[in-house]
């Protein structure tokens, strides 16, 4: 009997041949998902239109029926509380999109030129470089070196380093070494990286500033990008971008003119992906901001009042805002991304 | 506008796919690089245009040397075998990206794409995408592409391959004709001798990274400089058959044939091409064969025949008839036969 | 909302007021950090605007959340960054600051300041609250110290008495829970306390603790030996007190151990409990719009005692004598417990000297009878009396909306614990929140999730604290305790 | 020809060569494109993330306090790890060990003789120096993970936040990869009402995971949530799932899985329609079952999406620290303390080194797991 089912279900043709049960089977189970997904939402929605008291006093699930909709959450953030609100989500807007920006276009470079161009690092060079920093790191970190004359002798004692022993170095990574490398750092949990990167900016007083937690969003986001990216463009032919060289354009050129508009759908799949782990990033933005770059994710946190209890109701307001720009930035993107969506991305 | 090649090579880690290649190609002129595949004439191209560098040597376009010029600095327009159309752009658009590379007002633009299309006849596509064109039409939009900025010289990649073979005949007519009236020097690769033969002015012949002759259709089928390019060349190849030279008699078996020199070469190779030679009775003929097989192609009858290991092809009238595995002689001028050296592949009765 | 329009109406009816002799700060921005949300935060806001209109200095609130505001103050001055002036954070965390040489002392602007009128601030406050090693550093803007509520209409009801012990706390929830207290027909909990981890539950930790560990009065301190600075919790006053802790959770909701501080306080406005332990905020709130079912219902006592308390020497639970308990009332020893000390402003050394004044000025605006007296009767504002002149009457709270029974009451509660001479201090040197926020909540929660016994959680505490110590510094450690219990030598 | 004068006089405009500065820049540019493209983001990698990583090495060999001004560094060598491996900090990062239960020796058994097998199977195929070496971690770890399951959770002891860590990461991703890739199934299939599914189960997806955090709070209530009158008519009122360290983990997997389902959906329903329909058409002609057509034809077109998409999840599980640290702050105990979340508290308390060093045993678990994971799982089903 199940495997009768099994069979029916995995029947590839249209939904008429289908056996009545197999019907039932499948829509059930997608409207059950249907509301599992809805619910949560729709329990956020209805709270935000609710009071201390709807909330605290059990549960009650329909507007007007068993509780009167009340507007004072949404009042008091876009009303009274406006300038907060207002002053987080532009922040978050600048960040979002100044970040997503710049690691599309930046990992898409590099996704380039690992596709188009061949790279041979020495090996040993590179392992200089790795020692050369810690024991630059070792030197600021136990005898109190000044950072700035510790990565300044650092950088000479590499460059002469790879001058001198360069050419006893016979072992060479590749491109692929050079992309493995750049993905991996997806790897690194942002726990591990955010205390030194907070102490970097905080010496160069950057700390609370935009352009910190674009910097810092724009790299964690590299690694997606070049992954994604790097596949769409091995698959663009070659003879095409030869062509335009030819045809007198530079190589930005061939990458501006021929290369990013071939690879709009994986392009516009990236910037949907990256915008949206950008716009909702929480642990880094909670390190880097404290005042004047603080974003909605932070705001969101910081419905959780302690002592009065969380606002139920004003949080819910927040998190429905938050939706808005990526919704209506995958409505933007829809037309390119249509069904492919972030397939090719992981094809491999 | 002359291209001048100076001992150029290009190597590929220890890959040496080029040996010190030197060419120099008339203002005007048609000069076809023929070669089978793997033998380094597509990076030649490649070379001319840029897009590989160049190892040793020196390339000189119009008489400025180009050798570490950019591609788009060395005022060369190239027509690939994929044609290269930039799926997302129209016709139009594809055709004048060259001249909006080069910063050119809109009405200029315009005007010269319009220009280029008539002379293609393109005219009524302009509004279209790549996708929605015949391969024909892709053909003349990557044409169109290469003349609309008049470069130096045209460099073309197997152009034509993409096409079934009577397109491929039409497009061969106009591209001739074009260039002809055009008079903008063209390099062209391919890797079908008739092609090379019908389009060019001059046809250098590679095999190996080598070059191996230069020369025009004509002395280049009636003059081949070794045997390699007396094989390459000529449908079906020349037949040989190989024996030993002794004071300029040709032994071969039992048949001796007298080659007006003097040369004693112990492996030697004799060369003779199907046109030039006969079918006679067993008595009269300087050599002596037994008919493998024959066939009628329609103006004439393909006679195949063994010579000891080697096999002849021989043309014969269309009314000829003989049995499997007769013995028949081949009669020839002796003026028409090639000797070649069978260890070096170099010709040894090319005096002059 | 609401109160937050009262809130500005009654801000800029006062600003006429007060704006006749005030300082020009024109140009004057004073960055001020702090906790989130209408709680603390939003009077600092209101207050700001109002002293903007009188000086022309401008406040800048800002918010992060709870966990991350000392952090957030440390490295920003440790670090050099310097992009806050003020921080308003808990009194507790000041000695980390004021140890490394953070905090601006305040002594000279209070002594060119007539209008603080420090005298007026309760004992407890101004002199363990504002000041570290005998100098003042903070100016306090809210006082804090845990207390006990119960629902007076459920207790006459049973015929029960408050409780006066802890034994008498679990009696009591026990006897009520499961009773319907708000009228919807559920069944409601006899005892609410927060319990989740990493956020405050060590503080009610520490109330139930104090009342067996400490007797002698606030110099001797809960936390340490202060003669060697061993910790004094692997002792069976705290393993008594942890299972307290626990125990109460059987007459409280299902999941409190889920419940943070807020979780309960909604539970208690919402008229489902009968007993809570909380800060002075339930009182105000009681007569807030949300407060409607407990208004004039919720009565507050001092936390609850003991008869029976610690001997330090043996580290055995003894019934309490003379000598034993010297403070005891009816053989009871009480010990209402300074839970976090209260919000309390700093300033930053390293800011501008106008800036510095200015952000002086701005505190003790906030701090003055005539702001502070209104702020403390408004419940969402998180402001619990520190004053003496707002403990004197009842005229205030009446005003605001208490009946003169439930004003009196709260008020004698307030004051029976702030006059006790044996009030508990809260842990106040270097690694505060290591020892407390990290070990003791830690343990705390795995003891409550039943990983570990009490006398495991106890003896893991007393490793974990030595630790710290040792990485600090024993020495500096001893001495910041002493100074933080008032004890110089 | 006529045209012919015009082409000739604009063909000498354009032949006339361009000088100046910005014409030799543009040069300039194109003859280094090959490193003008891949230095930003190298230069990018290097001072926020290699930079730092380093950094947060040396921090992890100390102990840093903030004073007045400054940090104040003391090297303690591999102190803090001693500390979170075998001190005092053991049973929060590895779990509380007591004495082995039988069920606990079997699988610490099993486990070493599985290692066992794999080595000797291995060794049998004729190993590579690096694929040995790399081998050697991934069985390390396993042998090291089995055994501490075995000793601790199998035991009936508590796990510390390396097993709570793992918890998330291996079953979290096994259920959000099978119920999405179910999903993308079901919706693969020509039914009615195809695109209203798939924006509907993509949008989860788009919530802030902090909103997804407090949202699932609200949900879990038993008080005031939604289900609390189920919970009461189920008779389950005095249930607490937040006292219940398997029911906590459950409710923070749920959140977890609302949330990331999505991705895998949407990634795999664009994989499983991008499958040619000519190779299931031939595939019926040849008379092959529904079943067997998604085995062998479907299914192995979408494998190497389907194993990346895993390996991205996991890459992600990994650095899951929202939603238990709203949900439940780690508790019950430390029931639901992941490890980045206990590396944020050890920061919290101002503890860097403990933190780094926490920090930094993630990283290895990590490293060692995804590497494993695409060298011997993607890699391996991209190539075949």
């Amino acid at each position: 009997m199940s495997r009768t089912l099994m069979q029916r279900l995995f029947e590839p043709t249209s939904i008429r041949d289908m056996a009545i049960g197999t019907k039932v089977i499948v829509y059930s189970i997608l409207l059950f998902w249907t509301a599992f997904v809805l619910f949560p939402i729709y329990w956020v929605l209805i709270t935000s239109f609710k009071t201390a008291v709807d909330v605290n006093s059990g549960p009650v699930f329909l507007p007007f029926i068993d509780f009167q909709p009340s507007l004072h959450a949404w009042k008091e953030l876009f009303v009274f509380d406006y300038e907060d609100t207002l002053k987080a989500y532009v922040n978050s807007l600048i960040i979002a999109l100044s970040s997503t920006a710049a690691s599309v276009l930046i990992g898409s470079m590099a996704a380039y030129a690992l596709a188009r161009f061949e790279y041979r690092p020495k090996f040993g060079v590179v392992l200089t470089f790795v020692l050369v920093m810690i024991a630059a790191f070792y030197a600021v970190g136990a005898y109190g070196v000044d950072w700035r004359l510790a990565s300044a002798s650092g950088i000479a004692v590499f460059v002469f380093l790879a001058i001198a022993l360069g050419r006893y170095f016979k072992a060479r990574l590749s491109n692929g070494d050079i992309l493995f490398w750049m993905i991996s750092q997806r790897i690194l949990a942002p726990i591990v990286v955010v205390v030194p990167i907070y102490m970097m900016f905080q010496q160069v007083r950057l700390l609370d500033t935009h352009i910190a937690i674009i910097l810092t969003y724009t790299v964690i986001n590299l690694p997606i990008v070049i992954w994604l990216m790097y596949d769409f463009f091995r698959s663009i032919p070659i003879d095409l971008e030869e062509s335009a060289q030819l045809d007198g354009a530079t190589r930005i050129g061939v990458f501006w003119d021929i290369v990013l508009p071939l690879s709009r759908t994986g392009l516009a799949a990236t910037t949907l992906l990256v915008m949206i782990l950008s716009w909702n990033e929480y642990l880094l933005a909670l390190f880097l901001s404290t005042s004047r770059a603080q974003t909605m994710p932070i705001l969101v946190a910081a419905m959780n009042a302690g002592e009065r209890g969380i606002l139920w109701w004003s949080m819910s307001v927040v998190i429905i805002v938050m939706i808005i720009p990526v919704i209506v930035l995958a409505i933007i993107l829809q037309r390119y991304i249509s069904k492919g969506l972030l397939l090719g991305a992981v094809k491999g | 506008m002359t291209v001048v090649l100076d001992k150029v090579s290009k190597s590929f880690g220890a890959v040496k796919v080029l040996h010190d290649l030197s060419l120099e190609v008339q203002d005007g002129e048609f000069l076809v690089l023929l070669g089978a595949s793997g033998s380094g004439k597509s990076t030649a191209l490649r070379m001319i245009a840029g897009l590989e560098t160049v190892s040793e040597g020196t390339i000189h376009i119009s008489g400025r040397d180009v050798t570490n010029e950019l591609p788009k600095n060395r005022d060369v327009a190239m027509v690939f075998q994929s044609y290269a159309l930039y799926p997302h752009k129209t016709v139009a658009e594809n055709i004048g990206y060259p001249l909006k590379i080069r910063r050119l007002a809109r009405a200029d633009m315009e005007a010269q794409v319009r220009d280029v299309a008539q002379q293609v006849q393109l005219d009524e596509l302009l509004d279209r995408y790549p996708k929605e064109l015949s391969g024909g039409q892709r053909q003349r939009v990557a044409l169109a592409r290469a003349m609309v900025r008049r470069p130096a010289v045209f460099l073309m990649d197997e152009p034509l391959s993409n096409l079934d073979a009577k397109l491929r005949g039409h497009m061969r007519a106009e591209l001739k004709h074009m260039q002809h009236e055009l008079g903008i020097t063209t390099i062209y690769v391919t890797h079908d001798q008739v092609e090379a033969m019908t389009l060019a002015h001059r046809v250098a012949l590679l095999e190996g990274g080598r070059l191996q002759q230069l020369a025009t259709p004509r002395a280049i089928y009636e003059d081949p400089e070794n045997l390699f390019v007396a094989q390459f060349i000529g449908s079906p190849p020349m037949n040989v058959a190989h024996g030993t030279l002794e004071g300029g008699t040709f032994i071969v078996g039992d048949d001796r044939v007298a080659t007006g020199g003097s040369e004693t070469v112990r492996n030697a190779v004799i060369g003779l091409r199907a046109e030039d030679c006969r079918v006679v009775a067993p008595s009269e003929g300087q050599l002596h064969a037994k008919l493998f097989a024959n066939e009628l192609i329609g103006d004439h009858t393909l006679v195949t025949a063994k010579l000891g290991e080697d096999t002849l092809s021989i043309k014969a009238s269309k009314d000829f008839e003989a049995g499997f595995d007769e013995a028949i002689g081949i009669a020839f001028d002796p003026d028409k036969i090639y000797l070649f050296d069978k260890d070096t592949g170099a010709r040894i009765d090319r005096r002059g | 909302m609401k109160i937050k329009s009262l809130g500005l109406g009654v801000a800029s009816a006062l600003a006429m007021s007060v704006s006749a002799q005030a300082q020009d700060y024109s140009g004057v921005t004073v960055e001020i950090l702090t906790r989130p949300g209408p709680v603390i935060a939003q009077r600092l806001v209101e207050r700001g605007e109002e002293f903007t209109a009188m000086t022309g200095a401008e406040i800048r609130v800002t918010e992060v959340p709870f966990s991350e505001l000392f952090q957030k103050i440390l490295t920003d001055w440790a670090t050099g960054t310097n992009s806050i002036d003020v921080g308003v954070f808990a009194s507790g965390w000041a000695t980390e600051l004021v140890d490394g040489g953070l905090v601006e002392p305040l002594d000279d602007y209070i002594a060119n300041d007539d209008k603080i009128n420090v005298d007026d601030i309760a004992p407890y406050f101004r002199e363990f609250n504002q000041k570290i090693g005998g100098q003042t550093y903070l100016i306090t803007v809210d006082g804090d110290f845990q207390m006990i509520y119960y629902r007076q209409d459920v207790l006459e009801a049973a015929g029960l008495e408050p409780p006066k012990t802890w034994e008498d706390y679990l009696a009591v929830a026990k006897a009520v829970h499961g009773q319907d207290m708000n009228g919807d027909g559920e069944g409601d909990f006899g005892s609410c306390m927060f319990k989740k981890r990493n956020n405050q539950s060590y503080f009610a930790m520490g109330t139930i603790a104090a009342s067996f560990v400490q007797t002698k009065g606030t110099n001797e301190g809960i936390f340490f030996n202060n003669e060697d600075m061993t910790p004094k919790v692997n002792n069976e006053a705290w393993q008594e007190a942890f299972r307290i802790y626990k125990a109460t959770g059987e007459f409280g909701p299902p999941d409190e151990l889920n419940h943070d501080i807020g979780d309960t306080r909604g539970l208690a406005m919402a008229g489902r409990c009968a007993l809570v332990i909380d800060w002075g905020d339930i009182g105000p709130l009681s007569i807030s719009e949300d407060g409607a079912a407990i208004k004039d219902k919720m009565y507050a006592a001092i936390s609850p005692g003991s008869r029976r308390a610690l001997n330090v020497d043996t580290g055995k639970l003894e019934d309490c004598n003379p000598t034993l308990c010297p403070n005891a009332i009816d053989g009871i020893n009480y010990s209402p417990f300074g839970a976090f000390g209260g919000w309390a402003g700093a300033i930053n050394a390293k800011s501008d000297d106008t800036v510095k004044q200015a952000a002086y000025d701005f505190l003790s605006y906030v701090n003055q009878a005539e702001q502070s007296n209104v702020d403390v009767t408004i419940g969402w504002t998180g402001y619990n009396p520190y004053r003496n002149s707002q403990l004197e009457s009842t005229e205030l709270w009446v005003k605001a909306g208490f009946s003169e029974a439930a004003a009196q009451n709260y008020l004698g509660a307030i004051k029976d614990s702030l006059n006790h001479p044996n009030m508990a201090s809260d842990l106040k040197i270097p690694g505060a929140q290591q020892y407390t926020g990290v070990v003791l909540d830690r343990e705390l929660a795995r003891f409550l999730a039943g990983e570990i016994t009490a006398e495991q959680a106890t003896a893991n505490i007393e490793e974990a604290w030595e630790e710290i110590t040792e990485d600090f510094g024993r020495d500096s450690q001893k001495t910041m305790y002493n100074l933080s219990l008032g004890i110089t030598n | 020809m006529t045209t012919t004068d015009d082409t000739e006089r604009s063909g000498e405009t354009r032949a006339a060569v361009p000088g100046g500065g910005r014409e030799r820049l543009a040069d300039w540019l194109d003859r280094h494109a090959q490193h003008i493209f891949i230095w930003p983001a190298v230069t990018m990698i290097l001072i926020f993330s290699i930079f730092p990583l380093v950094a947060s090495f040396i921090m992890a060999l100390s102990r840093i306090r903030l004073r007045g001004g400054s940090y104040r560094v003391r090297f303690v060598w591999f102190q803090n790890f001693e500390k979170q491996l075998f001190g005092s900090e053991q049973f929060h990062f590895l779990g509380t060990f007591g004495g082995m239960s039988i069920l606990g020796w079997v699988v610490a058994l099993l486990v070493t003789g599985g290692i066992v097998w794999w080595v000797l199977r291995y060794l049998m195929s004729g190993p590579t120096v690096v694929g040995l070496v790399g081998r050697l971690f991934t069985w390390g770890l396993v042998l090291g993970v089995g055994w501490l399951l075995a000793a601790t959770f199998f035991s009936g002891h508590p796990f510390g936040t390396l097993g709570t860590t793992l918890f998330y990461v291996i079953f979290g991703c096994g259920v959000q990869f099978v119920i999405g890739v179910g999903l993308a199934f079901l919706c693969s299939l020509p039914i009615k009402g195809r695109s209203f599914f798939r924006v509907v189960f993509f949008v989860p997806l788009m919530i802030t995971p902090i909103g997804v955090g407090y949202a699932f709070r609200m949900m879990a209530d038993t008080t005031k949530g939604p289900f609390s009158p189920a919970w009461q008519w189920l008779g389950l009122g005095d249930f607490a799932w937040a006292a219940d360290p398997w029911a906590a983990r459950f409710f923070i997997m749920i959140g977890d899985s609302w949330q990331w389902i999505p991705f895998i959906f949407v990634v795999m329903l664009a994989a499983l329609e991008s499958v040619p329909r000519d190779y299931v058409e031939a595939a019926q002609v040849d008379g092959a079952s529904s079943w067997e057509i998604f085995k062998d034809i479907t299914w192995p077109q979408v494998v190497p999406v389907a194993a990346t998409v895993l390996l991205i999840r996991v890459i992600e599980a990994f650095k899951i620290v929202d939603l238990p640290n709203i949900m439940t702050a780690g508790g019950p105990g430390i029931a639901t303390e992941s490890m980045t979340l206990h590396a944020l508290f050890a920061w919290r308390s101002l503890d860097l080194g403990q933190s780094a060093a926490v920090a930094y045993l993630l990283l290895f678990v990590t490293v060692v797991t995804c590497v494993s994971f695409f060298n011997l799982v993607v890699l391996r089903r991209i190539r075949a």
